[in-house]
C-alpha cells in the first residue's frame, strides 16, 4: 500500500470527475431517453426515423468508438457549425469533459429511450380508459397517471442503465481525462505497480455500483410503496 | 496571450506527473522555457499519443511539447519549430539473450528478428521504422510507454524500441530492468528520426513558429537546455 | 470538411482483416462465458449458501467494475504475481488474445448468469407445481420444463448481451491486439484522419449489430411458435 | 328539444363500428330513458363492450349516431370532454390508479376536470365512499382492499363526477363468488335512487330484478330486447333461448 | 389393513398447516373412500386450497397425519413420488406446458415417471383425449386452445397416470360462463365411472347433483360435512347458512 502514498489525493480527484461525470451524463441520459420514447411512441415518421437511427447507431457501435469519434469529432463540427453563422469564427472549443459526457449519455440514452418505451407502453391500458372516462385530457392523464405508473416500471431497468453509466465513465480515460483510470496510470508510470493501482480503480468503481444499487433499490421501495400492504 | 500544450503526461522523464501531481519534465521546462521567452500563459493538456496529432489539428491545443520527432510525414499535417532534443531509438532486450541482430555496419539482420516479439508505441517513430526497414518483424503496437516496460519484464515481448535516454533513466537503472540491456547500437537514420524533436504546431501560424524558433535559439545559446536536461541525465541531448 | 474518399476505401479492407479476430473474440468468449453462467446459475439456485454466497459475489463484483479495468488487471496487473507466472495458466495469460477471451468470458459469464436467472424465475410456478403432481423429479422439472421456458423468456435479454460482448471486444485494441478498432487506431495514428476511418468502422460494427439482432430475432420466431401471435 | 325527448339520455342510432375489415357492431339501436336500467348480455365477443365503450367514445364508432343527452358524439373533443362528464364508467377490471390512495383515486378527476377546492372534493369524496359503504378504507392503497371493495371504490369514483349515466362493463366478473353480491348490492341501490343505468352483466339474478330492459346482442347485432320477464321467460329467438340455456344450465 | 381400510383412499388425521405465524389449516380430519366424490367449499382464504395442496404434497402440512391408500406422506422422497403416482391434481389455471403440444403434454409425465414406451404412452394418450372429447386437437399448442378445452387436456394429463384419486383446485373458475359446463360435463362423466374426486368448487349445481359429501371450511376448518341433501337444505351451522345466502343469493 505504501505505493499509493501521494497518489490519494490524486485519485480522490479523479473520482470527484467520475463523479460530476456521472451526474451530467444522467440528467443528459433522462433528457435523451425521454425525447427518444416520446419520438418512438409519436405517431410521426419523421421522429420515428430520427429516433430509430439514434438507437440504431448508439447501441450498435462500440462505446469507446463513439467516444473517440465524438472526442475529435465535436470540436471540429462545432466550429463548422459555428462558422456557417459566423465566418470569423476560427475554433469553437469542446473541452474534453462536456465531450466524454455527451458521448456517454448519447449511449446511455439510446438505451434509456428503449426501457422509457417499454415503461410507458406496460401501463395498463385500462387505467389510462379509466383517466379518460373520467374527463382528464390527454396532458393530464400523461402527468398524472402514465408518468407515475411508468416510473415505477422504468426504475429497475434504469437502475442497470445508472450501473453502465459510471462504468463507462472509465472510458473516458481513452480521450485523456483525468479520471481515475488515467491516474492510475499516471501512478504506474512513476511507481511501476499496475495489479496494485488497477485494483484500487476497481474498488472505487465497486464503492460507486454499491452507492448507485442502494439508492435504486430504496427509490423502487418508494415507488413500490402501494404495493406493499398487499402480498 | 494564452498558449496550450499538449503532452501525455505519462513520459518521463520527458514529460509526467510525480506523486504530488506536479507536471515536470524535459519537455515541460522547455516549454516553460519558451512561454517565458515570449511571454505567454501556459495550459497544459494530457493527451493520448495516438490522439496527439489528430487532436492538435482539431485545436484541442496550439503546441505539442512532448517529445515529437520532426518527420517528412508528420511535416504533411503539421508544421514544427526547430529542434530541441536529437531523436533516436535503441532495442531493450535481455541481457542473457544472446541476441545478434546487427551486422558490423550497423544494420539490421533480418533473418535474426524472425521468431522474435518487439514492441513499440503506436505511431511512434519507431513504429515506423520497423514497418519500413524490418516489414516482417513480429512489431507489438502499445498505447503507453509505460506498458512497453511492464510487457517486457512479463515476457510478452523479446525487446522493445524505445528512446534510449527514457529506458535508461526509467528503466534499466532500476531495479526492473536489471536484466535487460541494450541491444541495438543508437539507430537514428534522417528519414524516420528526422532532425530531432522540434515543438509541434499547426500549418500557418508562421508568426508564432517565428517567435518560438528565436526562443529556442535563446534557450540552446545560454545553456538552459543543457541544464534541462542536468536534471534528469548526466548528459546534454539537444 | 471534404472526407477522403480514397482513405475511406483503402482502410475499410484494412479493417476488415482484423474482422476474424473479432469474431474469434466473440464467439469463444460467448461459448465460454455462457458455460460460466450456466454453472454460476446453478451455483445460485441450488438453495446451498455455500454454493449461492461466492457465485453472488463474483456476479456482484464483475458487473460492479467496468470492464477496461477488468482487462488491464487482467492483462498489466496478473503477471505481477510470481504465482501467476508460474502457474498452468501462464500460457493463456501471456497472451493478449489470451487475456482478452479471459477477461470477456469472465465479464460475460456475470450478465448472463443474472439473465438465466429472470429466465427461470419468470417460468410460472403453476408449472412446476403441475409437473410436480405429475410426479417428475427435481431434475426432470427443471429439464423438461423450467430450462426450455426459461431459454425462451431470456432469449431477447441474452441477443441485447451479445450485442454488448460484441462491441465490448474493441476493448482488446487497449492491450495491444489487432482486432478491428486496434486496425483502425493504428491507421488513425498513421493518417491523423480519425473521422474517415472511425466513421467506416461505425458502419462495419453496425452491420455486425443489426446481423446478430436478425439472427437472434429469427432463432426467437422459432421457439416461440407455441405462443400465440395476436397476445 | 320536445319534452318526450329530454327524457332520452341515450340515444344510439344506427351504430356501425369496424375494427379494420371485422365489424364488431352492426346497425345497433338502442334507447335509453333517464332513470332506466338496462342490462345488455350476450356471448363473448358478441360486442357489448365495444357498445358501451362507444357510448363513452372510448372508441369512435364507424357510423350512424350516437347522442347523449342531447349532444351528440363527434371528433370534436370540446363536446367528447363534456359529454365524458356526464357518463362515469365501471371497468370489468376496477382500473383504480395504484399509486394514488383511495381518496385520491375519487379526488382526482373533480380536481383536473371540474377545479373545484380540495376541500369541497374531499368532502364529496367521503360522501361517495359512504354510500358505496367503505368510507373506513379511505387512506388505503388500492391494492390493500379486496376485489369487491376495489370495485365499490370504482363505481364512487365514477360517482363523484356525478354522471347522469353510469355504464358498467362486467363489474362482478372478476370477483370472487363472495364478493360478487356486496358489489350487486351497490349496483341495486343506485338503481333504487334512480341512477340510469348501462349494465353489462352475467348475473341474470341481478338481470331479472333489477332491470326495465334486458338487451341481448350476438356477433355484433342486438338480436333481442324486451323487459326481463318476457327476455327470461319466453325469449323469441332461438340464438336467445340457446344462450340462457347455457347460462342458467349449471 | 383390514378390508375395511382398504377402501379408505384419502385419510387426513388431524392436520395443522402453518405459514409461518398464520395458521391455515386446523386439526382438520377427512376420510375419503374409493369411489366417493367430496366437494369442499367455502369463502376465499378459508384453507381450501391448501388442504388439497397438502394431500398432493405441494406443501408440506405441520402436524398430523395424511394418508393415501396407506402411505403416509413424509419428508422421504420415495414415498412421495409413490403417493403422486396415485394423486392427479387439476389446477384452476390449467398449468398445461406451453412448449409442448397437446398430446406431448399427455406423453411427457408416463415417458419420464413410468418409462413406458413411446408407442404405448401415444396410445394412452389419445384415449384419455377421446375421454374428454378433444382428440382432434391432439397436435396442437396448449394456447390456441379455448379456456375450457385447455382445462379438459388437463384433466386428460392427469388421468393419464391412471391415478386412484384425481384432486381439483376450483377447474372452472377460470373459465367464460359458457365454456364452464363443458368441464363439468366431462367431470359429471369421471364422477359415473367411478373415480374418486376431491373437488373444490363454488359450483353448486355441480355439487348437488354428483358429489357424495359435501365439506365445508372457514378459517382454517371444517365446519360443516354432510351428504349434499343436507348440507344444501338444512345447515346445521350458522357459518354456513350465511355462505350459502351469499353464493346463491344471485
Ligand atoms: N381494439 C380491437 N381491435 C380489433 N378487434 C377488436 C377490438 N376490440 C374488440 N374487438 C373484437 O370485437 C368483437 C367484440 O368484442 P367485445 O369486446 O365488444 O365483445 P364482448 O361482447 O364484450 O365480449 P366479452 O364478453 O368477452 O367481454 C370481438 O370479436 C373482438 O375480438
Ligand atoms: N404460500 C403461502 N404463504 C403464506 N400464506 C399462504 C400461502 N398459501 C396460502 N396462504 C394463506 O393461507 C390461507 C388459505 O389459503 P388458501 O389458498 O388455501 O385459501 P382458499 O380457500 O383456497 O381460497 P381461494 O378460494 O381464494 O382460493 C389464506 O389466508 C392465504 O393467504
Ligand atoms: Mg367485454
Ligand atoms: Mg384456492
Amino acid at each position: 500500500m505504501e505505493v499509493l502514498t501521494g497518489w490519494w489525493d490524486d485519485f480522490f480527484w479523479g473520482s470527484l470527475v467520475v463523479v460530476k461525470l456521472f451526474f451530467v451524463a444522467l440528467i443528459l441520459t433522462v433528457l435523451f431517453g425521454l425525447i427518444g420514447s416520446a419520438a418512438k411512441l409519436s405517431k410521426n415518421r419523421v421522429a420515428n426515423a430520427i429516433a430509430n437511427g439514434y438507437t440504431i447507431v448508439f447501441r450498435g457501435t462500440p462505446e469507446i468508438l463513439v467516444l473517440l469519434l465524438f472526442y475529435f469529432g465535436s470540436a471540429i463540427a462545432l466550429t463548422a457549425l459555428a462558422q456557417v453563422f459566423d465566418p470569423d469564427v476560427k475554433f469553437v472549443d469542446f473541452p474534453p469533459f462536456w465531450a466524454g459526457s455527451l458521448a456517454i449519455a448519447l449511449i446511455i440514452g439510446s438505451y434509456a429511450t428503449e426501457t422509457f418505451r417499454g415503461a410507458f407502453l406496460g401501463v395498463d391500458s385500462g387505467q389510462i380508459e379509466a383517466a379518460r372516462a373520467l374527463g382528464l385530457s390527454n396532458l393530464q392523464t400523461f402527468i398524472y397517471v402514465r408518468i407515475p405508473a411508468m416510473w415505477r416500471l422504468a426504475l429497475p431497468p434504469f437502475g442497470n442503465h445508472m450501473l453502465s453509466l459510471i462504468k463507462d465513465t472509465a472510458l473516458v480515460a481513452i480521450i485523456g481525462l483525468e479520471e481515475t483510470l488515467f491516474v492510475a496510470e499516471q501512478a504506474i508510470g512513476y511507481t511501476a505497480k499496475p495489479f496494485t493501482l488497477y485494483l484500487v480503480v476497481g474498488a472505487i468503481y465497486l464503492g460507486f455500483s454499491t452507492i448507485i444499487t442502494l439508492t435504486v433499490m430504496l427509490c423502487e421501495k418508494y415507488a413500490n410503496r402501494h404495493l406493499e400492504i398487499a402480498k | 496571450e494564452k498558449l496550450r500544450v499538449g503532452m501525455e503526461c505519462t513520459y518521463a522523464p520527458f514529460n509526467f506527473k510525480n506523486e504530488n501531481g506536479d507536471l515536470m519534465g524535459y519537455d515541460v521546462d522547455v516549454a516553460r522555457g519558451v512561454a517565458g521567452l515570449i511571454g505567454a500563459d501556459l495550459e497544459f493538456v494530457c493527451q493520448k499519443w495516438d490522439g496527439m496529432i489528430p487532436a492538435l489539428l482539431a485545436n484541442k491545443f496550439d503546441l505539442v511539447v512532448a517529445s515529437m520527432s520532426i518527420t517528412d510525414k508528420r511535416l504533411e499535417k503539421m508544421d514544427f519549430s526547430d529542434t530541441y532534443r536529437i531523436s533516436v531509438g535503441r532495442l531493450v532486450g535481455k541481457k542473457s539473450a544472446g541476441l545478434k541482430l546487427f551486422d558490423s555496419t550497423d544494420k539490421p539482420i533480418p533473418a535474426n528478428f524472425a521468431d522474435l516479439k518487439v514492441g513499440v508505441e503506436r505511431a511512434s517513430t519507431y513504429a515506423d521504422w520497423f514497418k519500413n526497414e524490418l516489414p516482417k518483424a513480429n512489431v507489438v503496437l502499445y498505447d503507453t510507454n509505460e506498458s512497453l516496460y511492464l510487457d517486457l519484464v512479463n515476457g510478452r515481448t523479446d525487446m522493445i524500441m524505445t528512446n534510449p535516454m527514457k529506458a535508461h533513466l526509467r528503466f534499466l537503472s532500476k531495479e526492473d530492468g536489471a536484466g535487460f540491456e541494450f541491444v541495438s547500437p543508437q539507430i537514428d537514420e534522417r528519414k524516420y528520426f528526422g532532425i530531432g524533436v522540434g515543438i509541434g504546431l499547426r500549418k500557418g501560424n508562421d508568426e508564432l513558429k517565428a517567435r518560438l524558433n528565436k526562443a529556442i535559439k535563446t534557450l540552446t545559446d545560454n545553456g538552459y537546455l543543457e541544464s534541462y536536461a542536468l536534471k534528469y541525465f548526466p548528459f546534454a541531448i539537444h | 470538411m471534404i472526407f477522403d474518399l480514397e482513405l475511406i476505401l483503402d482502410s475499410i479492407p484494412q479493417m476488415l482483416m482484423g474482422l476474424g479476430l473479432t469474431l474469434q473474440l466473440l464467439f469463444l468468449s460467448l461459448a465460454l462465458g455462457t458455460a460460466l453462467a450456466i454453472i454460476l446459475l446453478l451455483m445460485r439456485i441450488s438453495g446451498r449458501w455455500v454454493l449461492a454466497a461466492p457465485a453472488m459475489a463474483y456476479i456482484y463484483i464483475f458487473r460492479g467494475t467496468p470492464i477496461l479495468v477488468q482487462i488491464f488487471i487482467i492483462y498489466y496487473g496478473l503477471p505481477q504475481l510470481e504465482l501467476v507466472r508460474e502457474s498452468i495458466l501462464w500460457p493463456i495469460l501471456r497472451e493478449p488474445f489470451g487475456c482478452a477471451i479471459v477477461a470477456l468470458s469472465l465479464n460475460t459469464g456475470a450478465y448472463v448468469s443474472e439473465i438465466f436467472r429472470g429466465g427461470v424465475l419468470g417460468v410460472d410456478r403453476g408449472l412446476k407445481e403441475a409437473a410436480s403432481a405429475l410426479g417428475l423429479s427435481a431434475r426432470q422439472r427443471f429439464i423438461y420444463i423450467t430450462a426450455p421456458i426459461a431459454i425462451r423468456l431470456s432469449l431477447p435479454a441474452y441477443s441485447n448481451d451479445v450485442v454488448s460482448l460484441m462491441k465490448s471486444t474493441a476493448l482488446a485494441s487497449t492491450i495491444t491486439l489487432l482486432d478491428m478498432t486496434g486496425i483502425a487506431r493504428t491507421i488513425v495514428a498513421e493518417t491523423y484522419a480519425p473521422y474517415e476511418v472511425f466513421l467506416s468502422l461505425m458502419v462495419i460494427y453496425l452491420v455486425l449489430t443489426w446481423m446478430i439482432q436478425r439472427s437472434f430475432g429469427w432463432i426467437e420466431k422459432r421457439m416461440s411458435r407455441h405462443v400465440r401471435s395476436e397476445i | 328539444m320536445s319534452d318526450n325527448q329530454q327524457d332520452v339520455i341515450v340515444q344510439v342510432e344506427n351504430v356501425d363500428k369496424f375494427f379494420g375489415d371485422f365489424q364488431a357492431l352492426k346497425a345497433v339501436n338502442l334507447t335509453v330513458a333517464r332513470g332506466e336500467r338496462v342490462v345488455v348480455c350476450g356471448p363473448s365477443g358478441s360486442g357489448k363492450s365495444t357498445l358501451i365503450r362507444c357510448i363513452n367514445r372510448l372508441e369512435a364508432h364507424s357510423s350512424g349516431r350516437i347522442l347523449i343527452n342531447g349532444h351528440e358524439l363527434t371528433d370534436d373533443v370540446k363536446d367528447i370532454d363534456a359529454v365524458r362528464r356526464e357518463v362515469g364508467m365501471v371497468f370489468q377490471s376496477f382500473n383504480l390508479f395504484p399509486h394514488l390512495t383511495v381518496i385520491e383515486n375519487l379526488m382526482l378527476a373533480p380536481k383536473l376536470v371540474r377545479k373545484t377546492s380540495k376541500t369541497e372534493n374531499r368532502e364529496l369524496a367521503m360522501e361517495m365512499l359512504a354510500r358505496v359503504k367503505i368510507q373506513d378504507q379511505a387512506e388505503k392503497w388500492p391494492s390493500a382492499l379486496s376485489g369487491g371493495q376495489q370495485q365499490r371504490v370504482a363505481i364512487a369514483r365514477a360517482l363523484c363526477m356525478n354522471p347522469e349515466v353510469i355504464l358498467f362493463d362486467e363489474p362482478t366478473s372478476a370477483l370472487d363468488p363472495e364478493m360478487i353480491s356486496e358489489v350487486l348490492d351497490v349496483m341495486i341501490d343506485l338503481a333504487k335512487e334512480g341512477m340510469t343505468m348501462i349494465c353489462v352483466t352475467h348475473e341474470m339474478g341481478f338481470a331479472r330484478s333489477v332491470a326495465d330492459k334486458v338487451v341481448f346482442m350476438d356477433q355484433g347485432e342486438i338480436v333481442e330486447t324486451g323487459p326481463p320477464a318476457t327476455f327470461f321467460d319466453s325469449p323469441k329467438s332461438d340464438r336467445t333461448r340457446l344462450f340462457l340455456q347455457q347460462i342458467l344450465s349449471h
